[in-house]
């Protein structure tokens, strides 16, 4: 299945793109896809720990497994600075 | 612009944000109060010269957590209207970056809400700033940002 | 109008009140929160429906106590700027008849200090208004009006 | 000496006038005024309980009895609805 990413903020200028789409196999989580995102853009590492997702537009725990779907949109949101 | 209940208004905007527009949203016949609060660019930050802020946002998301917090404010108080639009893009000096307006019948729900607005704007809604500032450039981090918690706060 | 202090403007007016007017003064390069307070004519109180409110001032006493509001308002808080206006005369359905502008570096000043003067402004500032509804008027009294304890508080 | 008196909301309807001046014996306090003034206008009784002067743009209080000076201007002042 195929899962729109979305980087904002400094995770944006860290992966170096906006967004980017992840093959993912049937049944995979979003633990799966942080970890997929990681070998894909390694310097990621660096800010996943004050960073959470969101998956269609839903904040997800830090450690949280949700099994994703064929076309969902996950975010990755570093510390907001809104207001 | 997303617009929920008749009485809520969400947006993010790249233009200038005009006051006018929002207190003029949340104007009713039955509102014997109207508070607004607008967030603005200020010329300093910890002693360094700001020159303008970058701000960037997760859109639809953005609109979706504002429009929320807009329910859930009239869930709170006894409002008529609310109203929340955040800038996007660069904002200089003196420039609103955020603008809450609400009305209500008595004045207490209104400066409450509005004062509550502005907190839980800078908590949960997916916006971020970048402080340009002579010399260079920082992401900024709300120090009241709750975002991680925001996902176990709800199951 | 009594400008004070520079960071400081009240005015009883005859006018409308334009809440742009009030939110220009208070700008300022340093100020990263503006809050704004409307006081506004609804249409109902107590299920009596509402035609206008007829206001009437002790213009220069209120302008002199609405400008040592804005200075206590000072000393508490860090603040910019502040201004206060109060119309005088007919104010219709949906027109304000108090406007109050504070701004400050950071956002719970402007708040804080906004919700404050309002309140006190309805404790303390001699202004009076009359209720016009279908069938009849009447000279309302502010619930928590203090000007009888004032003097005496003030020894 | 002579002091002038100004009439707010409620006060100044009872009154019928707006402003007055009264003639008032030297050393008479505010106090005295006030005596004067319900002789004058009888009709303001109804009210004073709910009252208070100012003097010179100063609150008084209500039992306060301050010397009054020739030119000095006193306003009765209904209970106040501003806002």
């Amino acid at each position: 299945m195929k899962v729109n990413v979305l980087f904002f903020a400094r995770s944006r200028e860290i992966a170096g793109v906006s967004e980017t789409v992840l093959e993912l196999k049937a049944g995979a989580t979003s633990q799966d896809l942080l970890e997929s995102l990681l070998r894909e853009y390694p310097l990621l590492k660096e800010i996943t720990g004050s960073c959470v997702l969101a998956l269609n537009q839903e904040y997800l725990a830090q450690d949280e497994a949700k099994a994703l779907r064929d076309g969902d949109e996950v975010a990755v949101i570093p510390p907001i600075s809104g207001g | 612009m997303a617009s929920g209940a008749k009485q809520t208004l969400v947006e993010v905007v790249q233009e200038p944000l005009k006051l006018e527009r929002y207190v003029d949203f949340v104007q009713d016949d039955g509102a014997g109060a109207i508070a607004t609060f607008s967030g603005v660019t200020r010329d300093n930050f910890d002693g360094k010269r700001v020159v303008r802020l970058d701000y960037e946002a997760y859109a639809p998301m953005a609109e979706k957590k504002m429009l929320e917090l807009c329910q859930a404010a009239h869930e709170r108080w006894a409002l008529k209207a609310a109203a929340i639009a955040h800038r996007v893009g660069e904002v200089c000096i003196g420039e609103a970056s955020v603008v809450i307006a609400v009305s209500s019948a008595h004045r207490r729900e209104a400066l409450e809400a509005c004062a509550w607005a502005i907190d839980e704007l800078k908590a949960t809604v997916p916006i971020w700033k970048k402080e340009v500032y002579e010399g260079g450039k920082v992401w900024k981090e709300n120090a009241d940002a709750r975002q991680a918690m925001l996902a176990a706060s709800q199951k």
